[in-house]
């Protein structure tokens, strides 16, 4: 990273630390709060999204996360310091039972998304049905402590959370960029242009695939566990399922894909435009703000196909040349022999 | 160094590698020949672990690695190209070298991968610069990247298919002389695939021909040029350029 | 400065809740508040501003968290589901605002829970379903000619917060009057298809059947019921989708006649006779007001006026005493006042009485005079049958030979 | 004596009912993913607002009968070319400028129409659920009864996946419509104009959508949010039967029914669902490329 | 028959053929040569309307070819044969023929032309059921030709017909052309394989980045000086 680059973190990162102190609308700071928890959810998601592996299973991992943790500190009072590691264990764990095999029998492309939408179903049938524990599609209510607030990751006040969220929000930017400098991204890359060149340059493409997708469902899993805490209710439909899943996407790809603000972008603009537009139409207009949202949101994918900030970067700096996907179209061709 | 035997590919019910043995010596450049379709692609792919073989045994260097993923054949220590280029287009040429540096040697350290990357570069003289994009290359660009990429996984053995297909003549001769360098200067074992019996037979140690997915002739090249059958189903009216070229590639060698 | 009292009113009006339900109870609170908002209360204004939940949970609760900190509202009103009436009330709790139900009735939106601010006048869940139990108990020997062991009773709904509520009393219900339950499910009311449900039901054989359900699930359900051949004694709904009339008949046709429904009382259905004389006029109002905003509806729908009925009561016996007594409309104030609330039976528009359970019940906040009616769709109009201070007319039970689901 | 009486339990009059019930079922869901199949796995482009379109054909079936009293008959075909026409639009405005993205792009913008067309159907139709108020009469076998919407869904199913078959691998314009998502730019090498054959087959997805919409109004209310209960499964059907596999896609839709009306009838509904997804993991696992693809 | 003026075309802002000009009489054989990346995949596909000149013009008996649309410029009886193989992959052999055949006029034909085909490349025919991206290169290279022949043209582009294929086939698709030729058909063919080509054909031209450096009969080629510099590497 370039010293400028660094220096503008530093700054946007000291204002967003300094935010709450000095401006306390609750109302604005809620929403700002669960911007930056589902603009860690998207960044997640795009860790392994931004390398073909289109999923929409993560409502699932998110579900889990928020589940697992809620219903652990319910029946069992197991406090969410040790409930989340669980619930993101758990994700992990589902990711790589479904993972395994797809990545072992080449499950790619539509096919995957099928499979992984598949999961998302499951989980949201498997909450739902489950209604004797966890209440169904009534909801979820982790209990409130009457105990130490720390330790039941519990706080009335939106500064503490703004803060957490922030935290985590930077964790999850600080892992993507991790990831988007080691190696693993120039295999994940190769894989996903075309596993058996990846394969055949050492690559070991199940493992590849693995772990990131385990990387993506540990910290979805975590956004679900998190979001549980900070709105202390949780819906199958509001933290799992397909709905869920297809919001993920809709947001990184919005904000775009390829830069590690991107799914931020996306979480800003999904969230305030549809703010915006319930409170503008209010209930003048009822529809009106969902059929605005959703011909906005086609309009960004058709005429800013890489996203809103990946599309203004390129702006910036047209002369970084990154071949986008369909170019690679026009030299596609028949594979002889494989 | 690798010695195969008996093996088996059958899609379906065709059967497009069946029964083949052979070896290959330390310092060695086979060239593999066969009409299309013969099967020598599908070797490939099964000594490179791309495709699992039906039966048969592949030892290399005194491992079975038949049927092995195709990064533990890669770490083992060996390369291929594939007969048509497959680059990571979304990756700079440098970092599709270093890919292959890195994870083809056993993921050691990023330097190492570059360093590697960029010997491999220069060995087949491609540009070593940063920021070098793929899409500049042509065809006989890719089929050099193709080679630097094998290359950088530091291979033992190289399988090299099909080099030449969409180069001039040029081209050819020099790609030619640089699969040789590689041998001489590296000492890396090769087999060779290819259809350009012009430029094949001056190069390679001993050629084996394959039809129908059956081995009919192995030998020197100017021996196999002058088989009957190999002129019946493979050389054709080129019988004659292919011997001269053979007889020019051993006295060469000779002298 | 002018005084006023800005009450957040949030229902659904999109969304599967809104054709539920949600909007027709929006359609009644806002005839009482556009009504209030010209007078004023004891010198204070009245100013609504509504909101759209979309039928979902996470933003019911961004609205309800920008009314109370954006629009700085002084209470909120409203909520037809308790899925969100759960979270909300939590919230506001925590804010300490004030919070008036008019309608989401699971009894776990306040069980259990202590609220100091969160009231309503609403019977809960478990009371529909109990007293649809009682109604058949009390009818058993005599109509049906049965020992109540020997009762086949289904209980069957939609696995919401509401379905699950009301089958709970069912099921106390049941349990009590000693019948035999031979089923009792919940599917999801956005299911696909039903009709594994039907032949368990089928299967089961019931004498009775009840059902809790939105629509388009009870119009599935009874079509593919229909289709299947399913045959029963007597069909006993509870409000939500029972309530809506106009949209069974649409999709059952004649089938829909003798179907039972519970609810509290439509406002247009109590017995006004025994009714306190200042509210029959306001009753006649409400229900022009709705002929004007939706024209051409056979049977006024029981939703329109448990908002309105509720919404009144909150603007002329908490807010005034609110006002007087307590010296304004702060959460606090408004709480004590709704504690005094001390109205008998016959004292609403929905006919029952208005007193609280206070600090420490297990239902704090939830109105203990509250009941609901068991009314019976004839002929395209509906009859309380149950219980019998309010009962119209005598149920019709079991269904008549020859009826479409008739086991007779 | 005792495990007779099991049996009987089990293998009663019921399960045979249930199973044939998902049988019916299984023939609108066979209907649903007939136009899905063609257009998700045959030219390859993602249509997420499949259902959707289903959605608002049932709402032109209900306005034509209801609101200005067309027969069945005549509005039947009228709202299958409304379809079609939507079908059409929807590829002319939305996939066109995006054939060349990545299939995620498509994903993404047709998920958009999703939203719009359920807000529009909000906005335009209303919340309320409307129904057709057609009923048809049911055909009794003792203590069975089958519906005839569904017997007629199924029979709808039946002859339109035969004859989307045989237009498909019997004619040229079928072979360019598989062919279209192969190598789009050497189409014109052959003579195929692009465009037509995209907006052909978008045209005849969506006419199937519409065929869908007729029979399943008869079914089911129509409300701005009926696809929701169809379009996942649907995908699912598709891509269980091997996408652009007709034969297979109809089959996988009679599992898929099984599953649920079986697992329903011994368990709660959900788990019926939760056993039909499920099964679509596990399969995509033991036949990555469909039901009746081999094994490679 | 063929007639190219001044024609220029590129991809976005790359000029890759500079004011070219070339003819091609009807019942001629003519090649072009020139080093990689010189422009003659381009000039096929602009002649094919695969893109479009950005000036210039080009016409096929007389029919102006630019104001055509691309799918209509096969009817005009062009086939091309275009490099690397572009054949369906996930389509069978019979499949991918059938699409040669699409156009209305040679739908007629279809049987009739698939005798030809399979005459011709008897290897077709015992794999025409198999899916055409599970075949050896040479395979698919006989599979894109056949297509072409598919739609009986008048004036065949081939464009490196012969990379990657075996020497026997090598020379039997160079025997195709000669045999082709003979009947009656009109060849375009883009070839690095030189020496080869040019025994076929009776003229050619080179190219070279983008701009035709030198033409004449083949043997005129041959001798060229030119050529043997710029290309031969003699
Ligand atoms: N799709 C494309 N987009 C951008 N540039 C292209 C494209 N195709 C070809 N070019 C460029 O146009 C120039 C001419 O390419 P062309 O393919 O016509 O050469 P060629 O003579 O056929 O070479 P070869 O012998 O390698 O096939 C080259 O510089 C090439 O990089
Ligand atoms: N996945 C597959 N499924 C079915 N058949 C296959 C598959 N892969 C290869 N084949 C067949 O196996 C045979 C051998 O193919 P292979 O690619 O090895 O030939 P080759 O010798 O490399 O030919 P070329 O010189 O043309 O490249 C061919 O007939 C091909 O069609
Ligand atoms: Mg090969
Ligand atoms: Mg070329």
């Amino acid at each position: 990273m370039g010293q400028g680059r660094l220096a503008a973190w530093g700054i946007g990162l000291a204002a967003l630390i300094a935010l709450p102190f000095v401006y306390r609308d609750p109302y604005h700071l809620h929403i700002l709060v669960l911007i930056l928890i589902w603009s860690f959810a998207y960044t997640s998601w795009s860790m392994m999204g931004r390398f073909g592996l289109v999923s929409l299973g993560h409502g699932g991992f998110m579900g889990i996360g928020a589940y697992v943790t809620a219903l652990l500190w319910n029946h069992l009072g197991l406090s969410p310091w040790i409930g989340i590691p669980i619930s993101m264990v758990a994700a992990g764990a589902l990711a790589l039972i479904v993972g395994y095999p797809c990545f072992r029998f080449r499950i790619t492309g539509h096919y995957f998304v099928l499979v992984t939408l598949a999961l998302s179903g499951i989980v949201l049938q498997v909450i739902t049905a489950t209604r004797d524990y966890t209440g169904g599609s009534l909801g979820y209510t982790p209990n409130r402590t009457s105990g130490n607030k720390l330790l039941a990751l519990q706080f009335d006040d939106k500064t503490t959370w703004y803060l957490i969220a922030l935290g985590i929000w930077l964790f999850g930017i600080v892992v993507w960029h991790w990831v988007d400098r080691s190696m693993a991204r120039y295999a994940l890359e190769a894989i996903s242009e075309d596993e058996d060149a990846a394969a055949a340059a050492g690559v070991d493409v199940t493992a590849e695939k693995l772990k990131i997708t385990l990387l993506s469902a540990l910290m979805t899993a975590l956004a679900g566990a998190i979001y549980c805490q900070y709105q202390m209710f949780i819906t199958p439909d509001t933290v799992s399922g397909i709905a869920v899943s297809l919001q993920m996407v809709f947001a990184a790809i919005v904000g775009g894909l390829f830069v590690s603000l991107g799914p931020t972008v996306g979480a800003i603009i999904t969230i305030l435009l549809a703010e915006t537009l319930r409170i503008g139409f209010g209930t003048k207009a009822v529809g009106w703000d969902n059929l605005v949202y959703g011909v906005l949101l086609v309009l960004f994918i058709i005429f800013l196909p890489k996203g809103i900030l990946g599309s203004l970067l390129d702006r910036l700096k047209p002369q970084r040349k990154v071949p986008r996907a369909h170019e690679q179209e026009a030299v596609q061709i028949a594979r002889p022999g494989t | 160094m690798l010695e195969v035997n008996g093996l088996v590919k059958r899609f379906g019910g065709f059967t497009a590698v069946n029964n083949v043995s052979f070896k290959v010596d330390e310092g060695e450049i086979l060239g593999l020949i066969g009409p299309n379709g013969s099967g020598k692609s599908t070797i490939f792919n099964m000594l490179s672990g791309t495709l699992a073989p039906t039966s048969g045994s592949i030892l290399f260097a005194g491992h079975e690695i038949a049927g092995l993923a195709p990064h533990r054949i890669i770490n083992s220590g060996i390369g291929r190209t594939f007969q048509i280029p497959r680059p990571f287009r979304r990756l700079t040429i440098l970092e599709n070298v270093a890919l292959a540096g890195f994870y083809g040697q056993g993921r050691h350290s990023r330097a190492r991968a570059e360093e590697a990357a960029e010997r491999s570069l220069a060995m087949v003289g491609l540009p070593t610069d940063r920021h070098a994009s793929v899409d500049g290359l042509g065809a006989a660009g890719l089929k050099k990247l193709e080679l630097a990429k094998a290359l950088a996984t530091a291979p033992k053995l190289l399988l090299a298919d099909e080099s030449l297909g969409g180069l001039d003549e040029a081209e050819m001769d020099q790609a030619a002389d640089m699969l040789r360098n590689i041998r001489d200067e590296l000492g890396i074992t090769i087999i060779w695939v290819e259809h350009i019996m012009g430029v094949l037979m001056r190069v390679v140690d001993r050629v084996m021909v394959l039809d129908h997915g059956e081995k009919i002739s192995e030998g020197l090249p100017s021996a196999v040029a002058g088989d009957p059958r190999v002129i019946e189903v493979y050389l054709g009216t080129d019988a004659e350029t292919t011997q001269a070229a053979a007889a020019e590639a051993r006295r060469r060698a000779g002298g | 400065q002018e005084k006023k009292l800005k009450i957040g009113v949030i229902y659904d009006l999109t969304g599967p809740l809104a054709g539920g339900g949600s909007e027709l109870q929006y359609t009644g609170a806002r005839i009482m508040l556009d009504q209030y908002s010209a007078k004023d209360v004891e010198g204070y204004k009245i100013e609504a501003i509504y909101a759209d939940a979309q039928s979902k949970p996470d933003v019911a609760i961004n609205e309800a968290i920008r009314l109370i900190e954006q629009e700085k509202v002084d209470m909120l009103l409203g909520f037809f589901s308790s899925a969100q009436c759960v979270p909300v009330a939590a919230r506001v709790e925590q804010l300490k605002k004030f919070m008036w139900i008019t309608t989401c009735i699971s009894s776990a939106v306040l069980e259990n829970k202590n609220y100091k601010y969160v009231f309503r006048p609403q019977a809960s869940g478990d009371q529909f379903g109990m007293m649809t139990m009682d109604f058949i108990a009390q009818n058993t020997k005599e109509k049906l000619g049965k020992d109540p062991k020997d009762l086949r009773v289904a209980i069957i709904h939609e696995d919401g917060a509401y379905g699950v509520d009301v089958a709970k009393g069912n099921e106390a219900g049941a349990k009590k009057a000693g019948f035999n339950i031979v089923l009792r499910e919940g599917y999801s009311a956005t299911a696909p298809d039903l009709s594994a449900l039907v032949t368990k039901l089928k299967r089961a054989k019931p004498d009775v059947v009840f059902h809790t359900g939105y629509n388009p699930d009870i119009t599935l359900l009874l079509r593919q019921a229909r289709e299947q051949g399913l045959k029963f004694g007597a069909l006993v709904g509870h409000g939500a989708g029972y309530g809506v009339y106009e949209k069974l008949k649409e999709g059952l046709g004649a089938d829909v006649n003798y179907v039972f429904n519970t609810d509290p009382i439509s406002i247009w259905l109590a017995n006004q006779k025994s009714m306190d004389p200042k509210l029959p006029p306001i009753i006649k109002a409400v229900g022009e007001e709705f002929d004007k905003r939706k024209p051409g509806v056979a049977i006024r729908s029981a939703h329109v006026g448990m908002a309105a009925s509720n919404t009144y009561l909150f603007l002329t016996d908490v807010l005034p005493r609110a006002i007087k007594k307590y010296g304004g409309i702060d959460p606090d104030a408004l709480r004590k006042a709704a504690l005094d609330t001390d109205i008998p039976e016959g004292g609403t528009m929905l006919g029952f009485g208005v007193k609280f359970h206070g600090e420490g019940s297990p239902m704090a906040g939830q109105n203990e005079r509250s009941f609901p009616v068991v009314i019976q769709y004839v002929d395209d109009k509906s009859y309380v049958v149950w219980p019998k201070s309010q009962a119209q007319r005598e149920a019709v039970l079991p269904l008549p030979k020859g009826t479409t689901y008739s086991n007779q | 004596m005792t495990g007779m009486q099991a049996f009987l339990d089990i293998f009663d009059i019921y399960l045979l009912e249930a199973v044939i019930n998902g049988i019916l079922l299984g023939g609108v869901l066979a209907l649903l993913a007939l136009g899905l199949n063609l257009i998700f796995g045959v030219i390859d482009v993602t249509w997420i607002c499949y259902a959707e379109l289903v959605m608002i054909g049932m709402y032109g079936m209900y306005f034509m009968v209801q609101y200005y009293g067309i027969s069945y008959f005549v509005a039947a075909p009228l709202t299958i070319l409304l379809v079609a026409v939507l079908g059409a639009a929807l590829h002319y405005l939305v996939i066109a400028p995006l054939l060349t993205a990545p299939p995620i792009n498509q994903l993404l913008a047709t998920g958009g129409v999703l939203f719009v067309l359920q807000s529009f159907a909000t906005v335009a139709f209303g919340i309320d659920f409307r129904n057709l108020g057609i009923r048809l009469p049911v055909l009794a076998f003792g203590e069975m009864n089958f519906s005839y919407a569904r017997l007629l869904s199924f029979v709808a199913a039946l002859v339109g996946m035969v004859a989307v078959y045989l237009f498909m691998t019997r004619t040229f314009t079928g072979t360019a419509i598989r062919a279209i998502s192969q190598d789009r730019q050497i189409m014109a090498l052959m003579g195929v104009d692009t465009r037509r054959i995209y907006l052909i087959t978008s045209a005849l997805g969506g006419a199937l959508a519409g065929l869908a919409a007729c029979l399943l109004v008869l079914q089911y209310d129509v409300h701005p949010f009926v696809g929701l209960s169809f379009g996942p499964i649907t995908f699912l059907i598709c891509v269980l039967g091997g996408l652009g596999n007709f034969i297979g896609g109809f089959i996988a839709a009679f599992v898929f029914a099984e599953i649920i009306s079986l697992g329903g009838l011994f368990s709660d509904l959900e788990w019926g669902y939760v056993l039909a997804f499920a099964f679509f993991i596990v399969m995509m696992f033991i036949r990555p490329a469909g039901l009746l693809a081999r094994r490679r | 028959m063929l007639e190219l003026r001044g024609v220029n075309a590129g991809y976005g802002t790359f000029q890759a053929l500079f004011d070219v000009g070339l003819d091609v009489k009807a019942g001629e054989a003519v090649g072009v040569i020139g080093p990689n990346g010189a422009g003659k995949t381009t000039l096929m596909r602009v002649i094919s309307g695969l893109i479009r000149p950005s000036r210039g013009s080009i016409r096929m008996e007389g029919v102006d070819l630019v104001a055509t649309p691309s799918h209509k410029i096969v009817s005009l009886g062009i086939a091309h044969v275009p490099e690397n193989r572009r054949l369906f992959p996930q389509l069978t052999v019979d499949d991918n023929l059938k699409m040669g055949a699409f156009m209305k006029e040679a739908r007629g034909r279809y049987a009739e032309r698939l005798e030809v085909v399979f005459e011709l490349f008897p290897r077709l025919k015992e794999r025409r059921h198999q899916m055409a991206g599970t075949m050896s290169g040479g395979e698919q290279q006989m599979c894109v030709i056949g297509r072409a022949m598919m739609s009986n043209p008048k004036l065949l582009l081939l464009d490196e017909p012969s990379a990657g294929l075996a020497p026997v086939v090598v020379q039997q698709v160079f025997e195709l052309v000669k045999r082709i030729r003979a009947s009656g058909l009109t060849v375009l063919i883009v070839e690095q394989n030189v020496q080869q080509v040019l025994k076929v054909v009776d003229r050619a031209y080179l190219i070279e980045a983008g701009t035709i450096r030198a033409s004449g009969t083949s043997a005129e080629m041959l001798a060229s000086d030119t050529v043997k510099e710029a290309y031969l590497g003699v």
